[in-house]
């Protein structure tokens, strides 16, 4: 599937970078996206995404952990109502224990799931030109739609080393 | 032609068959395709997978309890007393216990056997066996009078009466025919001789007796009929105050026997008649003014002035004052009881002692009170023991051509002294009747296989008035023969007319004795026949009762005089410490020692199982540089014996104890007679002891043997009858309810004597396995019930001994139960503390949590050696390996007596369910029953002052109440 | 520090470089002494449990001593990782990624312990709650469940965890690697291209992540240290466990991450990247670690103490004191109380060798510390009667040391195929080290 | 709270047992093909005329070959069916030779497990709610998979109708000991 077309120009500080992601917008470029080595801050603030709604995801999960572990450790306390140590067939304190690592359990994988799910998007093959450098050492700013020629010129202005139009 | 009782229980022969039927526990779980084989003719009396049981008699010792074989499928599983028997009256002691196991043992004979030229024993038919026998009688005959012997147990019935028959129709003097017993109390027999003229041993009743002592006469192990006397001893206990019997051990060591006294007179070895005569002197001194003493004894006091004091407590070992003590004791409470001498004590001075002891009976209006004559059946006693010297004698001469040996064993449990192994060995043909191995059949040329006592026909007069009889609990399992059937046959083929018996086989012999018996029960029954069958399913004819005082046997003029010097003191030669012997319950005389559950269960005193050792007093052995685990060679004038130490408090600093039962003993016993009867001084020699290097880890049980100042195991006084209990009304968690029973069990530990019966019946009942001596040095010891032995509560404190039976205290808050991830164990609604193997996945975390640390682990897959799977109980599961077991109180019981209820459709009545150590206890100090029914012998006993729970302050609410032994301050 | 993108690459790559003789000599050795102990244990499968030094009342020794001992070492993993991350601390940076290898390797040898201990292995399955045609379910008040849902949520949770962490680092060497290299960074980058939209969500949920192991770290071990502390054996029974089972075991296992990041540095060129600053850190927590587990020690024995002559708890711990066991005792004290306070010393917490010797030493003592707290107690209870010392047979140290052979087995086969630090997380902070003095953060 | 799992637990436990049924072995080949239909079918011979220890103790018992005797003095053939007529003769061979048949068993229970049969017949449990409509099978064969959650299906509805008195019912013991 061919990249979006657009200007793609890569840099090697990460403050570049984040210079040009703001002059891009400035310019009137909605849809600037980057490529980078490591989440450097100046630059996820440049673009200026809103914070991840994995938490409406993650949370609930370790909720429905919570809830498997209390119905496990009851449910199946009551199915064949043993008495041990003259305890309470419910015996609370070493339940919660229990409940507490489902929840654990329950709650990371949903996160882990909930990440996969978001990463996808921003990881297909038209969202961003693949170039294994921008996974090593330089820092990709991407321009989607708009004029070419005055991305071009922005990202030039913000020291990009290398400028080139994509699909 | 057959052995009678195949003929007779021709049918039994069917429930080998029907053993396919029952779903044998124990057996792999194999899905594969199995057969089941139908009767061919069902047997009326048999319902599969349901017990049978059968009357007999226990053969372990000459006391002849009665007992009850539980067979399932045609085999008999379990051995307890027969309750309508006037001498268990129901219990039964280790030994008897474990006498099933020899029925079972692997070494047992298959069949008659015979030496041949290559030395070793090879099979041999009946026929062949019997016609070299009677050819050798006919030549034996030839040799004229002497040439043909036989050594016996005593067989006080037909057997013993048809040897003699035997004997006598072969040309035999009535000696010619010796009846062996390594424990004759001949003592007694000759001071009741020389005093009364009565050759007997006397009987005792302690239940009437408030204070007894006994010089080292082990009453409660092995002494003459110990499970009649532990029950009487247990009469007068279990009760805080002046009528509860008062126990003193006069002994230089503290036996089983002496864990049940209230004083311990700390005797020197042969010290024992010195306080005999002090007693006797300080009782008939005018100047005590003892009041209603027999005037036979003051007449003695002249001569027995001449006895020093200070000489007789020197001799004795102990204060004057501590003979005092006891002779005001005995003063104040009448009637009472003294006892001995045991082997322990008998010296060569034996009947001396016998015979002061009498004296002090007399003296006291013991006799007729506590202490009977005219009891001894008089049947089949043992041979005065000189008998037993010139038969050696005779034999090592070479003039015995044919000895004929009937489950005696001379080589083995006879003093090496004696030489008796090398005589057997100058006899042309030595027949041994024994079904298993042991130094003497290791000798026997020829071997015609008894049948065990379960499989046989006879009968056993242990008392006047009782016969108990013998009938078989199953078909032979080997090809054995009853010895009378064999001797029967071989007269037969004997050319001398006399042998030619008129009895077709041995069962009708026994049958017309019954008929004679049974003539005397005759009126109460219209026919002979009736009372016969009855006797047979009650177990015997009993007529026996205590005689009236009125044949009062006079003390014979001037025969006490000579009893009343001190022999002069022995030459210190030989050793520097006193060589004291020791009979122990489990391993007895030594025949059958070696059974796995007499060698498994380790000794109350000492701990130890499957070895012998040597005991030496903690000052002893530090000054030999001796620890526990040690070797040490222990050497007398007559040899020389290594073993491992135990350092044991309870003795004497100038004495070396070693267990009887075992060829180490007589090794080093000198060949010392009793001047009055002959019979074996046991107590004679000096012996020196060294230390001859580290042992190997001893199979021993004990931890540390002090309580550390815990209270474990309480005890009450007069003084103090009842017990502080801690308060646990404050609880976290409402209690589990029980809507049915709330099973549980009360034991008095002022009954127990630790005799370790519960423990057998408990390995018997449960599949306990036997691990072996490895698995007991390292702690793998599988009973389900110890006895806890505690000494004092620091080491070289005050010794006081406290026993406590543990086992599952079946916890109402099991530390246990929580903690097992897999739920095989919970507590069950019946109050039980259930432990389910197969769901067992062998964490062990139970058994770490268990404060009582009862549960044992299966650390790998138990053995049973064939035949003894065949002893194997049906109804409880054989665990497997990497399992945790405990005690279910016999939860198999309970089920089963719960279903008979239901099945009468009636509540489950108290004492219906007894357990297996209930059951055989012989003082009766285990109660179990319903808590909840506030009627039963438990609940009342729950209920006593004295009771108490086993580390109750952690709040486990124990179904188990010991009751406390009572210790009462030593009368001033 | 002048080190850029391009070298911390090359550095890290240099890392997975053909194996070198000494690399194979180690792995070889490890699965050799893996299998003696795997032998061994399959002696124990067939004979049963009587191939060890068990007994009655100890019921259990030197398998869940290592159980104890491998869940501390887990320890120091999600601690560095997890806490550290929480708190910002940047020293964890070029450590973490070891140390997440370390737990998750380390809590695959511990999860082995608690089957091997069981008299019927081939029934452990009985311990999972599953629905089953019996009807019958687990006990959840028993502490041995509370340890299979601990320790296995926590062995899940750490290698997600790990995983996670590796992604983007995968992808950077996924670029540059060839053939089953390649395919298997392709795996593990898991379609990371690091285009700003996954770097939202990813550092989101990495926060979760640390978010969730915390919590799960502290209470892994407390459950751990349940196992003992809800029994009612003197010497188990105590409210103290928890707190201090956790600080033993951190210090465990930061001490094994020291001891193994020392050699480690040397023999794969990271000196610059994991710097001696890194190793000062990492002491300071050992030290403060074990001094929670001084005060613990002298807290249990001090209160026990106070007690009168006849308490079973007394007499456990003067039995430990001066019993058979004394001189394992004083060894411990040594290892885990004396050594580390060395650390006090700048001067010692600069010299590596001194901070190795120390970490070594205290691995020792931690171990000795478990098998103190299991044997002794047992070999001591409150029946005097049944008191008795156990001993460990050559079965139960072949399976201890087996145990070590497993572990680095799986470690050095790690090292091969993971990035042994965090590229990318040492790139930010590069680019921030750089930013700040002004210098370009790339080979021109 | 309580009901939800233990319903799963048993239709679980339900859905294996079925299964267990399913894959059950086909009836093994016995020595003599004796035919139950034709017994307690045909003729309404009942279950514990020959199986007489159903009532009095664990094990129900295979009839005694004196048992087959009693009526195959008489019946010893059938004329309209000669194959039945060999069975019988090969059965009276065995009486002849008094040898006992060797079966093949059919339904059996692991070692841990201890089962009464008194008791549930006594209990008023009919032979056929365990065995199978034995009457119509002309071979023998397990229909029931005998397993612990099929037997504990029954315990616990029996134990519903009396909580208190049957609380045994569910008792391990009752079963393992």
């Amino acid at each position: 599937m061919p990249v979006e077309p657009g200007v793609l120009g890569s840099f090697a500080e990460p403050a570049a970078a984040a210079r040009a992601v703001r002059a891009l917008r400035a310019g009137g470029f909605a849809d600037v996206r980057v490529a980078m080595p490591a989440p450097f801050p100046e630059v996820v603030a440049a673009i200026g995404k809103p914070r991840s709604l994995i938490d409406f995801i993650t949370f609930p999960g370790a909720i429905v952990g919570l809830l498997c572990g209390i119905a496990l450790t009851v449910g199946t306390s009551l199915a064949w109502p043993l008495v041990t140590g003259g305890k309470p067939i419910v015996s609370v304190p070493p339940f919660v224990i229990v409940i507490f690592e489902v929840t654990v359990l329950i709650g990371s994988l949903t996160n882990l799931l909930a990440m996969s799910a978001g990463t996808w998007h921003g990881g297909r093959a038209r969202f961003f030109p693949a170039h294994q450098k921008f996974n090593a050492d330089r820092i990709g700013v991407f321009a989607v739609g708009g004029e070419p020629a005055r991305a071009e010129r922005l990202l030039r202005e913000s020291g990009a080393e290398e400028v080139g139009r994509v699909g | 032609m057959t052995d009678p009782s195949e003929k007779a229980l021709g049918r039994r022969t069917f429930l080998r068959i029907a053993g396919a039927l029952g779903v044998v526990a124990g057996c792999s779980p194999k899905a594969a395709t199995q057969k089941v084989i139908p009767f061919l003719v069902p047997p009326d009396d048999i319902v599969p997978g349901t017990p049978l049981y059968y009357r007999t008699v226990c053969r372990e010792c000459p006391a002849g309890c009665g007992v009850t074989a539980r067979t399932r499928e045609g085999r008999a599983v379990k051995l307890e007393g027969n309750p309508e028997d006037p001498i268990g009256r129901g219990a039964l002691c280790a030994r008897g216990q474990a006498g099933i196991q020899a029925l079972y043992a692997p070494d047992r004979f298959k069949g008659p056997m015979r030496r041949g030229a290559d030395g070793r024993l090879a099979p041999v038919g009946w026929d062949e066996a019997e016609d070299a026998l009677s050819k050798a009688l006919v030549a034996a005959r030839e040799k004229g009078p002497g040439a043909i012997r036989m050594v016996t147990r005593p067989e006080p019935g037909s057997a013993g009466a048809f040897q003699e028959a035997f004997m006598r129709a072969v040309g035999g003097a009535a000696e010619d025919r010796l009846v062996l017993d390594p424990f004759d109390p001949a003592p007694l027999r000759a001071a009741g001789e020389a005093l009364f003229s009565r050759t007997e041993i006397p009987v005792y009743d302690l239940t009437r007796a408030r204070s007894i002592v006994s010089f080292g006469a082990d009453f409660l192990e092995t002494w003459l009929s110990p499970v009649e006397y532990a029950r009487q001893l247990a009469e007068g206990r279990g009760r805080v105050g002046e009528d509860r019997t008062r126990l003193t051990w006069v002994s230089p060591r503290l036996s089983l026997t002496g864990y049940s006294a209230d004083g311990w007179l700390r005797a020197r070895a042969g010290g024992e008649l010195a306080v005999a005569l002090g007693l006797l002197r300080w009782l008939a001194d005018p100047a005590n003014g003892v009041p209603g003493l027999a005037p036979e004894a003051r007449a003695l006091f002249p001569r027995l002035a001449a006895l020093d004091p200070a000489e007789l407590s020197r001799r004795a070992g102990v204060p004057w004052a501590g003979i005092e003590r006891l002779g005001r004791e005995l003063a104040l409470r009448r009637p009472s009881a003294l006892l001995g001498p045991g082997q322990s004590s008998q010296g060569p001075d034996a009947t001396q002692l016998a015979a002061v002891i009498m004296l002090l009976n007399v003296a006291l209006g013991n006799l007729w009170q506590t202490v009977y004559y005219g009891l001894d059946p008089q049947e089949d006693p043992p041979s005065p023991f000189a008998e037993v010297e010139s038969l050696v004698a005779d034999m090592a001469a070479g003039r015995v051509q044919v000895l004929l040996v009937h489950h005696a064993d001379p080589a083995g449990t006879l003093p090496a002294a004696l030489r008796a192994g090398e005589a057997l060995g100058k006899v042309p043909l030595v027949v041994s009747f024994g079904d298993r191995p042991d130094p003497t059949t290791s000798r026997a040329h020829l071997v015609l296989p008894d049948h065990h006592a379960l499989e046989a026909w006879g009968d056993v007069t242990p008392r006047l008035g009782v016969v108990n009889l013998c009938q078989p609990a199953m078909t032979p399992l080997a090809d054995t023969r009853a010895a009378g059937q064999v001797l029967l046959e071989v007269g037969a083929k004997l050319p001398f007319p006399a042998a030619h018996f008129p009895w077709p086989d041995f069962y009708d012999y026994t049958q017309t004795r019954a008929q004679m018996y049974a003539m005397v029960a005759l009126g109460k029954f219209p026919d002979l026949m009736a009372i016969q069958r009855d006797a047979l399913q009650r177990g015997g004819y009993w007529s026996y009762q205590l005689p009236a005082r009125k044949e009062m046997p006079d003390l014979l003029r001037g025969a006490a005089e000579r009893f009343l010097s001190l022999p002069p003191s022995p030459p210190p030669e030989g050793g520097d410490l006193d060589l004291v012997v020791f009979p122990t319950v489990l391993r007895g005389d030594g025949r059958g020692a070696d059974l796995p559950w007499r060698r498994e269960v380790p000794d109350t005193v000492s701990s130890l199982s499957w070895i012998p050792w040597a005991e030496l007093s903690p000052a002893t052995a530090r000054r030999l540089g001796v620890a526990t685990g040690d070797r040490v060679s222990v050497t007398t004038s007559a040899g020389r014996a290594e073993l491992q130490a135990y350092v044991y408090p309870g003795l004497r600093d100038d004495a070396v104890a070693l267990p009887l039962g075992g060829p180490e003993a007589l090794a080093v016993l000198p060949p010392v007679r009793d001047g009055g009867s002959g019979a074996i001084a046991f107590r004679s020699a000096r012996a020196a002891v060294a230390r001859a290097g580290r042992g190997k880890p001893l199979p021993i049980l004990e931890g540390s043997p002090y309580q550390h100042g815990r209270e474990i195991v309480r005890t009450v006084s007069a003084a103090a009858p009842a017990l502080r209990r801690p308060d646990l009304s404050h609880l976290m968690y409402r209690e589990p309810e029980h809507p049915t029973h709330r099973w549980g069990m009360a034991i008095d530990l002022d009954r127990c004597t630790g005799c370790q019966a519960c423990v057998v019946a408990c390995f018997a009942e449960n599949n306990v396995p036997v691990m072996g001596p490895e698995a007991a040095s390292q702690g793998r010891y599988m009973g389900w019930i110890r006895m806890e032995r505690y000494l004092g509560d620091e080491p070289g404190g005050e010794l006081e001994v406290n026993l406590l039976p543990m086992l599952c205290q079946q916890c109402t808050n099991a530390p246990c139960e929580p903690v097992c991830p897999v739920y095989a164990t919970y507590h069950t609604a019946e109050g039980l503390n259930a432990q389910v193997y197969n769901r067992c996945v062998g964490t062990r975390y139970c058994s770490n949590n268990c404060p009582y640390k009862v549960r044992t682990f299966n650390w790998r897959d138990a053995q049973f050696p064939k035949p003894l799977q065949m002893q194997l109980n049906p109804d409880v599961t054989v665990r497997s390996k990497g399992v945790m077991e405990k005690c279910t109180f016999c939860v198999q019981r309970i089920r089963y007596a719960e279903n008979q209820a239901r099945d009468e459709g009636r509540p489950v009545r108290d004492g219906e369910i007894v357990p297996a150590c209930a059951q055989t206890c012989p003082a009766q100090a285990i109660a179990f029953g319903d808590l909840h029914d506030p009627g039963s012998r438990v609940s009342r006993l729950a209920g006593e002052k004295r009771g108490f729970g086993a580390l109750e302050e952690l709040n486990t609410r124990p179904a188990i109440t010991y009751l406390a032994r009572v210790r009462e301050k030593e009368e001033p | 520090m002048s080190l850029s993108f391009e070298r911390l690459q090359a550095t890290v790559r240099a890392t997975h470089g053909r194996p070198g003789r000494g690399y194979w000599i180690l792995l070889s050795l490890s699965a050799a002494l893996a299998a003696w102990g795997g032998w061994a244990y399959s002696l124990i499968v067939r004979n049963g449990l009587v191939l060890t030094g068990l007994e009655r009342p100890g019921g259990w020794g030197n398998l869940i001593t290592d159980f104890v001992f491998w869940v501390g070492i887990a320890h120091s993993g999600t601690l560095i990782s997890a806490i550290l991350f929480l708190f910002r601390a940047k020293f964890r940076t070029a450590v973490y990624r070891v140390a997440e290898m370390m737990t998750v390797f380390a809590v695959m040898t511990a999860g082995l312990y608690p089957i091997f201990h069981l008299g019927r292995p081939w029934f452990a399955y009985w311990l999972f709650p599953y629905p089953n045609e019996r009807g019958i379910w687990v006990n959840f008040r028993s502490p041995l469940i509370w340890d299979v849902f601990a320790i296995s949520t926590y062995f899940i949770v750490s290698t997600v965890f790990l995983l996670v962490g590796v992604a983007p680092d995968a992808a950077a060497l996924r670029d540059g690697a060839t053939g089953w290299r390649r395919k298997l960074y392709g795996l593990l980058a898991f379609g990371w291209r690091g285009t700003d939209e996954q770097w939202r969500h990813y550092t989101r949920a990495y926060l979760f992540f640390a978010a969730f192991a915390t919590p799960l770290v502290v209470s892994v071990h407390s459950v751990v240290s349940w196992d003992f502390a809800v029994s009612i054996l003197p010497g188990w029974h105590s409210t103290l466990f928890p707190p201090y089972f956790v600080a033993g075991a951190i210090l465990s296992g930061v001490a094994m991450v020291i001891v193994i990041l020392v050699p480690l540095r040397r023999w794969l060129h990271l000196e610059e990247i994991i710097t001696p600053h890194h190793l000062d850190m990492l002491s300071r927590l050992v030290l403060l670690t074990s001094l929670i587990v001084t005060y613990s020690y002298s807290t249990e024995i001090l209160t026990a103490l106070g007690e009168p002559a006849s308490d079973p708890e007394r007499s456990t711990f003067l039995y430990r004191m001066t019993g058979d066991y004394a001189p394992l005792f004083w060894l411990m004290v040594t290892c885990n109380c004396v050594g580390p306070a060395l650390l006090l010393s700048g001067k010692v917490r600069r010299s590596i060798p001194a901070i190795f010797a120390i970490s070594l030493l205290v691995n020792v003592g931690m171990w000795l510390e478990r098998f103190n707290i299991v044997v002794t107690s047992l070999a001591h209870d409150r029946l005097p009667f049944d008191w008795r010392v156990y001993t460990p047979t050559w079965v139960e140290w072949a399976m201890t040391f087996g145990a070590f052979g497993w572990f680095f087995f799986w470690f050095l086969v790690g090292l091969k195929v993971l990035p042994p630090v965090s590229i990318a997380e040492m790139k930010e902070d590069l680019a921030h080290a750089a930013h700040a003095s002004g210098e370009v953060a790339h080979a021109g | 709270m309580r009901v939800l799992p233990a319903a799963a637990a048993s239709a679980l436990a339900g859905a294996l047992a079925l299964l267990a049924a399913c894959r059950a072995p086909p009836p093994p080949e016995q020595p003599i093909r004796f035919s139950h239909r034709i017994h307690a079918g045909d003729n309404h011979i009942g279950c514990t005329s020959c199986h007489g220890y159903a009532e009095r103790g664990p094990v129900a018992g295979i009839p005694s070959m004196a048992r087959c005797q009693g009526c195959h003095k008489f019946v010893k053939e059938d004329q309209e069916n000669p194959a039945i007529t060999a069975e019988i003769k090969a059965l009276l061979q065995k009486l002849e030779d008094g040898t006992a048949v060797e079966w093949v068993r059919v339904h059996r229970v692991p070692d841990h497990v201890f089962f009464t049969h008194e008791r549930h017949v006594l209990g008023g449990v009919r032979c056929q709610e365990c065995h199978g409509e034995v009457e119509r099978m002309e071979v023998m064969r397990q229909v029931s998979p005998l397993t612990m959650g099929w037997c504990l299906e029954c315990h616990r509805r029996k134990q519903a109708e009396k909580p208190l008195e049957r609380a045994r019912l569910t008792d391990c013991w009752t079963c393992h000991k």
